[in-house]
């Protein structure tokens, strides 16, 4: 495909804006502070971002298996489910690369009217936000689960060790 | 914005001492006054603010251990990471103090297949490590103007950091490296950016100093050779308290000489003072024995508790119904 | 939905972040990062000052008037009283080693989250109003005024460190964040910002003995029920006896142990274990606690915790005390109950009765860790094991912070495993042993409401226990500590799933060869025990533990 | 615990270190580096005159010898220095010391005043004192 | 401390040796390596025939002492092994081990028990040269093999590289076994730790003087430009038959023999 090729050429300028994007969701005084660490990343959060990102739109070009994909997707989205976004939030840097890419070879695109091949590309991309949107829901099942856990261990045990309980059990 | 100020400060200085030599001619002040009195604040000040933290007890035993505790015999003691004697502890601290054994264990995260991973990361320490030494190396070195005769030690130095034979006069390698180690520590600040975002102009005021005072000893050593004898006679004169000025020593010797009297009057009030707060760190100068010999706490004093008897009898009933036995029925 | 970029904006980004240094970037309060705001009972129940309703989100904290007085004088009072408070305000050169060191930072990138800068919070403070050069050049020699939110800031940062003392480790001067941290709690304390899931222990412990606030009823049937589990797995009956005038040895244990899974099975493991050699010991429920949320309050309260233990032991007539496995109890034992409550001179240099070993590193204090105590006893033959029992776990080991790193007790779990278990497997180097992770969720932080936090904050150690689960399969993580065992559950469940967690003494107890045992069918969970119980289909369950 | 005396026995350590150039020189007479030109040949000379005037010899001696040394060994330029009528080998064994015969008044009177220790004389015959 | 330099240096070059960098090692540029080939612009290429037919053994017993008495070279170092401490800058050797190549049963008996005269070849394509890490080596316009004991740090790989042996390392202080009575105050001595070697004498050179055992040799040796057609080098040359040392090593070597035998070649 056509629109692969470009998007090959467009490698490190679409990752570095993606990237950037990214970290424009973080709270403001981190996003400045991860900002500035431009192309060498001293810290695993944007370490991880960057390679996942990376990961995936390789994975986007090349194409992968839905194994690996969710792997790399995975690792940003377990990491950004306990950092202080809203679902969307969570999930919208898959949002970005659509539009990374339209705004990139806008150009490309006209000229050589690729829109078709955009359209697949851009199919592809949701599958990597369904996929994505599910992590986040998993992670975030699993916090309200690990919380509510820990309630109802409190009262299970509570009642567990009670007189009234044990009598039940010896009579089972 | 405290990198580009301290920059400005040091250039300041720096025109401050040439104008003050070089146009209102006041060699007293910048050869004679000024020197003396930066070393009074110095030695007085590091003196006072040492005295001043020794007036803080230290509370608690509370060394941070590094290594295996001391306990069952057949268990490898590591002696030196979590000493339990005064020698370990003195171990712990030269190798601290000479080798920066803290630093050496430095890692940096990394992230490999998505997870944070761990790798080895010896550029501060190695960094620091070279700073320091040949800082120090320049200090000892520069004894031989301020002892007549030069001890043999001092020529001996002074013939090893020469010891590659580079030029005439030969190369002294520690004033290079040192220059070079600082710069490398000031584009950590620049550079990195955890370092630059944590970085006051504290930091970098030092660092810059610290280079000028040590390109100016290049300049006055290879380039624009200053009278080596008149600044001897000049140098012996401050320590002799016989102060003279001569004449044809050029006007860098005083920009050196200033330099060195700011980050002397400088010393005591800033982060400088590590050199004394390193010997004094509580979590690196205790032994790992208080489970072996009682700390004591000087400003120690008796705290409300909750008593036995007091505990008993908010639940005598709740524990005699226990079977838990009781001290009053 | 603000960070939205509309297409138009795409072609404009601005990659030039604005300048603001961390002075100037009050913090924002993100939910499920921050515990609840202290509930005044709890204050007041142990004589904390300001006690009211507050939430830390409320723009008003209702601070006493005259809180700034308050905060400089406690500051004032703390650089006199403890050197190394003074010593690390003044003697930090901002290298940046400990930056990437804390779990926290690693988890989260916010660059408060760096010790250094966690420190400079309050030394920014220290140098405006203690140093003349604060004084005098205020920002340009990193001086800033004490604020209201400056004292927020202090709040949702010092209650975002585990007092873990990593960042110790690779400072070049020592400079200790957990000391810092733990002044600055104390400071925060003097205002009555407390945080609830720590004030409720520290008032339950004051009043009764142990953080779960179990009374003395509670506690014995607890035990008693632990008692039934083991005499049901194992068909003895074990009877251990409680505040015993006499006995020779006082067991102290955290009390999350009794209470909470799996810490429960490790308590089972202690019964079964100090059942087995016949020693003569007894529990209290008067100092039914060996961990001290006080530590996470201020030293003050710290110590009247602490008390009881010694109390307990002197009324009690015992010899020596054994306590049990646990983190920041250790770091509370080993650095500062001899200080605080000591010295101990009505008890005996501990010797084990069992093999005659003088504990001769505990001669002052007179309390000795269980590790020790059992290491010594599997170094002198005197326990039996089927280590096969343990078979279907492949073990790594967590080094619980306070003990690794307040104490440094890392080859006694060790052995104690390799003698238990046959697969055991390490984590790498730089995140065992001194360089442990934090579970992310000690000093108090180990609350429902900042659930986030703590799997954020867990991260790297999640991240160590992933690797090793897909290097050697590892699913079970052993630990010495009572707050890893409630907290490291859920982390292991959401970074490592699959990964179950337990005490050195549960394997210990596991594979505990006892006299009079019935055939073990059971671990200590109730859990069949793969390949026991239908001796023909043995290899094909030892393939599927394996798993 | 104030552990003030190994506080003050540090002190004094530091203080013993940073003040030795003050006491190891009290009362000590500050001799001065004077270079003897007082040599015959010097005497006999009309016009005192080196290669160079005093006071850039002063400062860049070690430069003129190396210089000097390359263009000898290393260009094979052995060729004369004339300066005010007078021939001067390019050598420090035949050239500089052909007037400064008197190595330890000259040479080493401010070398060993400043700490310098050159190893021009480790090959090089001064010719002083039957010395090789 | 220049022989401490010096020994840590040699250790750093075994080091290097060890670790394979063997003579690729070598800082030359490929103009300075290839220096040998072409004659130099001065057209000047100093060399020498030695005229064995002129030479006894009292010869060159005056032309050794001639040269180390003019260089400061110390003739005997009775230290253990002083095989190994010899400084050799004009010494003798017998013809099988002058010319090995050459070797023939047949020889006049005369022949092989003669002491033929050695010193360094001045070589066309020095391989000291090629291997000197410093450049402390060096091939000066003349044609002279320029040995610069300030730069030398001791290496000792322009030892290894030279297969005439010409070149000796000071392991002792030479100045302590020097002859006070032969000593040369206008020439400097080394130190220990450089390696030195003959220098076809160039300060005698400039003052129109030939080299010290040419002088000495009752014309038993011819000096002078290879590179001009009408010296009388070039004319002895051109009549006789000479041999050099070692040839197959396409060294090409500056120093010629006449070994003799012209009664029967005629």
């Amino acid at each position: 495909m056509k629109i692969k090729s470009l998007l090959l050429d467009e490698k490190p300028t679409v990752l570095k804006k993606w990237f950037d994007l990214i970290l424009d969701t973080y709270p403001s005084e981190t996003s400045d502070f991860l900002k500035r660490q431009d192309n060498n990343p001293a810290d695993p959060v944007s370490q991880i971002i960057h390679a996942g990102i990376e990961g995936l739109y390789d994975g986007l070009i090349h194409g992968i298996d839905s194994d690996t994909m969710h792997a790399q997707l995975d690792s940003i989205v377990r990491v950004r489910a306990i950092q202080d976004f809203t679902a969307s939030e969570a999930i919208n840097f898959i949002f970005h690369l659509k539009k990374l890419i339209r705004a990139e070879l806008e150009q490309d695109i006209r000229e050589q009217d690729l829109y078709e091949e955009l359209l697949a590309i851009e199919s592809d991309i949701d599958g990597m936000i369904n996929m994505a949107f599910d992590i986040y829901m998993a992670c975030r099942e699993k916090i309200y689960e690990l919380k509510a856990n820990e309630m109802r261990n409190w009262t299970y045990r509570a009642v567990k060790h009670s007189k009234a309980y044990r009598e039940v059990k010896a009579d089972r | 914005m405290g990198m580009l100020f301290s920059l400005f400060m040091v250039a300041a200085l720096i025109v401050v001492a040439y104008a003050g030599v070089a146009v209102v001619n006041m060699q007293n002040l910048f050869g004679v006054v000024i020197p003396y009195a930066a070393i009074a604040i110095f030695l007085a000040g590091v003196i006072l603010k040492v005295l001043k933290w020794s007036r803080s007890p230290v509370p608690f035993h509370i060394p941070t251990t590094c290594g295996q505790q001391k306990s069952l015999p057949w268990i490898k003691h590591s002696s030196t990471d979590n000493p339990q004697t005064t020698g370990g502890v003195i171990m712990r601290m030269a190798l601290e103090i000479f080798l920066f054994r803290s630093l050496f264990r430095n890692i940096k995260s990394e992230v490999t297949d998505g997870r944070a991973t761990y790798g080895s990361d010896k550029l501060l320490w190695l960094g620091g490590l070279a700073f320091h030494l040949t800082f120090f190396t320049v200090l000892i070195r520069h004894l031989r103007f301020f002892a007549e005769p030069v001890p043999a030690m001092i020529n001996t130095i002074d013939a090893l950091d020469g010891f590659m034979q580079i030029g005439v006069p030969h190369l002294l390698m520690s004033g290079v490296i040192l220059v070079a180690a600082a710069a490398y520590l000031l584009w950590r600040r620049v550079g990195i950016s955890q370092v630059k975002y944590i970085s006051l102009a504290a930091d970098y005021f030092p660092l810059f100093l610290i280079i000028s005072i040590g390109l100016t000893g290049i300049i006055m050593r290879y380039f624009a050779k200053v009278d080596i004898v008149s600044v001897k006679k000049m140098t012996m004169g401050l320590v002799s308290l016989n102060p003279v000025v001569l004449s044809g020593v050029g006007s860098i010797f005083y920009i050196h000489m200033f330099l060195i009297s700011v980050l002397l009057i400088y010393f005591p009030f800033s982060k400088l003072m590590h050199m004394g707060g390193v010997f004094l760190s509580p979590t690196r100068n205790l032994s790992n024995n208080s489970r072996e010999k009682r700390h004591v706490n000087p400003w120690d004093y008796p705290v409300k508790v909750h008593t036995y008897e007091q505990y008993e009898d908010e639940f005598r009933e709740k524990m005699k119904e226990a079977g838990i036995p009781v001290e009053k029925e | 939905m603000e960070n939205e970029q509309k297409p138009e904006e795409l072609a404009n980004i601005d990659f030039n972040p604005p300048e603001t240094g961390w002075m100037d970037t009050p913090p924002e309060f993100k939910k499920g990062i921050f515990c609840y705001g202290s509930r005044p009972s709890y204050l007041e129940a142990v004589g904390f000052p300001n006690a009211r309703e507050w939430k830390p989100t409320d723009e008003d904290w209702k601070l006493p008037d005259n809180w700034k007085e308050i905060v400089l004088e406690g500051m004032k009072e703390r650089l006199e009283k403890y050197r190394s408070f003074k010593i690390f305000m003044d003697i930090c050169v901002r290298c940046g080693a400990c930056a990437d060191k804390c779990h926290f930072y690693i988890g989260s990138g916010d660059p408060k989250n760096m010790p250094v800068l966690r420190a400079e919070l309050i030394r920014s403070v220290y140098r405006r109003y203690f140093t003349t050069a604060g004084k005098m050049f205020g920002k340009l020699a990193g001086a800033r005024d004490l604020t209201e939110d400056v004292i927020k800031e202090w709040w949702y940062y010092f209650y975002q460190c585990t007092e873990c003392r990593r960042c110790s480790v690779f400072c070049p001067y020592g400079i200790d964040q957990a000391e810092i941290t733990m002044v600055g709690r104390e400071i925060l304390n003097l205002l009555g910002t407390q945080t609830d899931w720590i004030g409720g222990p520290v008032a339950n412990c004051y009043q009764k003995g142990n953080h779960l606030g179990l009374e003395p009823h509670a506690i014995t049937s607890n035990i008693e029920y632990l008692c039934d589990d083991i005499e049901e797995i194992t068909g003895i009956t074990v009877e251990p006896s409680f505040n015993r005038k006499g006995a020779e040895i006082l067991f102290v244990t955290p009390s999350g142990d009794l209470f909470g899974d799996p810490g429960t099975y490790t308590a089972m493991g202690y019964l079964m274990l100090l059942h087995e050699l016949g020693l003569d010991y007894t529990w209290s429920t008067y100092a039914s606690e060996g961990g001290n949320f006080g530590f996470f309050t201020s030293m003050d309260m710290a110590k009247r915790l602490n008390y009881k233990i010694y109390a307990e032991a002197k009324r009690l007539g015992v010899k020596w005390i054994l306590g049990g496995e646990c983190g920041h109890m250790w770091r509370v034992l080993n650095q500062y109950m001899d200080t605080w409550n000591g010295p101990a001179d009505f008890l005996e240099e501990p010797v084990s009765p069992i093999t005659g070993t003088k504990f001769e590193n505990a001669k002052s204090t007179k309390m000795v860790h269980i590790t020790e105590f059992t290491a010594d006893l599997i170094k002198h033959n005197k326990l039996q094991f089927d280590k096969s029992r343990n078979d279907h776990l492949n073990i790594t080991f967590h080094d619980s912070c306070n003990t690794a790193r307040g104490m440094g007790i890392f080859e006694e779990p060790r052995y104690i495993i390799r003698n238990t278990c046959n697969n055991f497997f390490e984590m790498s180097d730089d995140e065992t042993r001194e360089k442990t992770f934090c579970c992310g969720s000690g000093s108090g932080l180990n609350a429902g409401e900042n659930m986030e936090l703590r799997m954020r904050g867990g991260m790297p150690r999640g991240h160590a226990v992933k690797k090793v689960q897909e290097k050697y399969g590892v699913n079970m993580l052993a630990n010495i500590c009572a707050i890893d065992r409630a907290v490291l559950p859920p982390l292991m469940d959401y970074w490592a799933p699959g990964v179950d967690v337990c005490g050195t003494h549960e394997l210990l107890a596991n594979a505990l060869i006892m006299k009079g045992e019935i055939k073990r069918t059971q671990d200590l969970r109730l859990e069949d025990l793969p390949g026991v119980e239908d001796d023909d289909d043995d290899e094909e369950n030892n393939e599927e533990g394996e798993e | 615990m104030y552990n003030g005396g190994k506080i003050i026995l540090g002190l004094i350590i530091f203080l013993a270190l940073a003040a030795f150039p003050f006491y190891s020189n009290l009362g000590g007479s500050a001799k001065k580096a004077m270079p003897s030109l007082d040599t015959p040949v010097i005497q006999q000379l009309a016009v005192k005159e080196c290669v160079k005037p005093g006071e850039y010899m002063k400062r860049e001696h070690m430069k003129v010898l190396d210089q000097w040394r390359d263009e000898v060994v290393r260009e094979g330029k052995r060729e004369k220095i004339l300066v005010g009528g007078r021939e001067f080998e390019k050598s420090l064994q035949n050239g500089c010391m052909a007037c400064h015969s008197n190595k330890e008044q000259f040479c080493a009177e401010c070398h060993g005043y400043a700490g310098v220790k050159p190893y021009c004389w480790d090959c090089h015959l001064s010719g002083e004192g039957g010395q090789i | 401390m220049s022989m401490d330099r010096r020994k840590f240096l040699k250790m750093a070059g075994i080091a290097g040796i060890g670790l394979g960098l063997g003579s690729d090692f070598i800082l030359m540029s490929p103009a300075e390596a290839s220096s040998g080939k072409g004659l130099p612009s001065s057209g000047e290429r100093l060399g020498m025939v030695i005229d064995m037919r002129k030479l006894t053994n009292a010869d060159l017993a005056r032309m050794i002492d001639a040269c180390h008495s003019a260089h400061n070279v110390p003739t005997l170092i009775p230290e253990k092994n002083d095989v190994k401490n010899e400084i050799k800058w004009l010494w003798t050797d017998t013809y099988d081990h002058t010319f090995p190549e050459q070797i023939n049963d047949y020889h006049p008996r005369a022949l092989k028990e003669k002491s033929f005269p050695l010193l360094c070849n001045h070589c066309d394509h020095p391989p000291c040269v090629r291997v000197c890490p410093t450049k402390a080596t060096f091939k000066a316009k003349n044609g002279i093999v320029v040995q610069d004991p300030h730069r030398c740090i001791g290496c000792r790989f322009c030892m290894a590289g030279c297969p005439y042996g010409s070149r000796s390392f000071n392991y002792v202080d030479p100045r302590l076994y020097l002859d006070p009575a032969k000593k040369n105050p206008a020439f400097p001595t080394r130190t220990m730790g450089v390696v030195e070697k003959c220098t076809f004498c160039p300060e005698r050179l400039v003052k129109g003087q030939l080299p010290a055992c040419v002088e000495a040799s009752n014309g038993g040796m011819i000096f002078g430009n290879l590179a001009d057609s009408h010296s009388e080098v070039r004319r002895v040359l051109n009549t006789h038959f000479t041999l050099r040392r070692k040839p197959a090593l396409g060294t090409m070597p500056s120093v010629f023999y006449i070994i003799g035998g012209e009664d029967y070649a005629g």
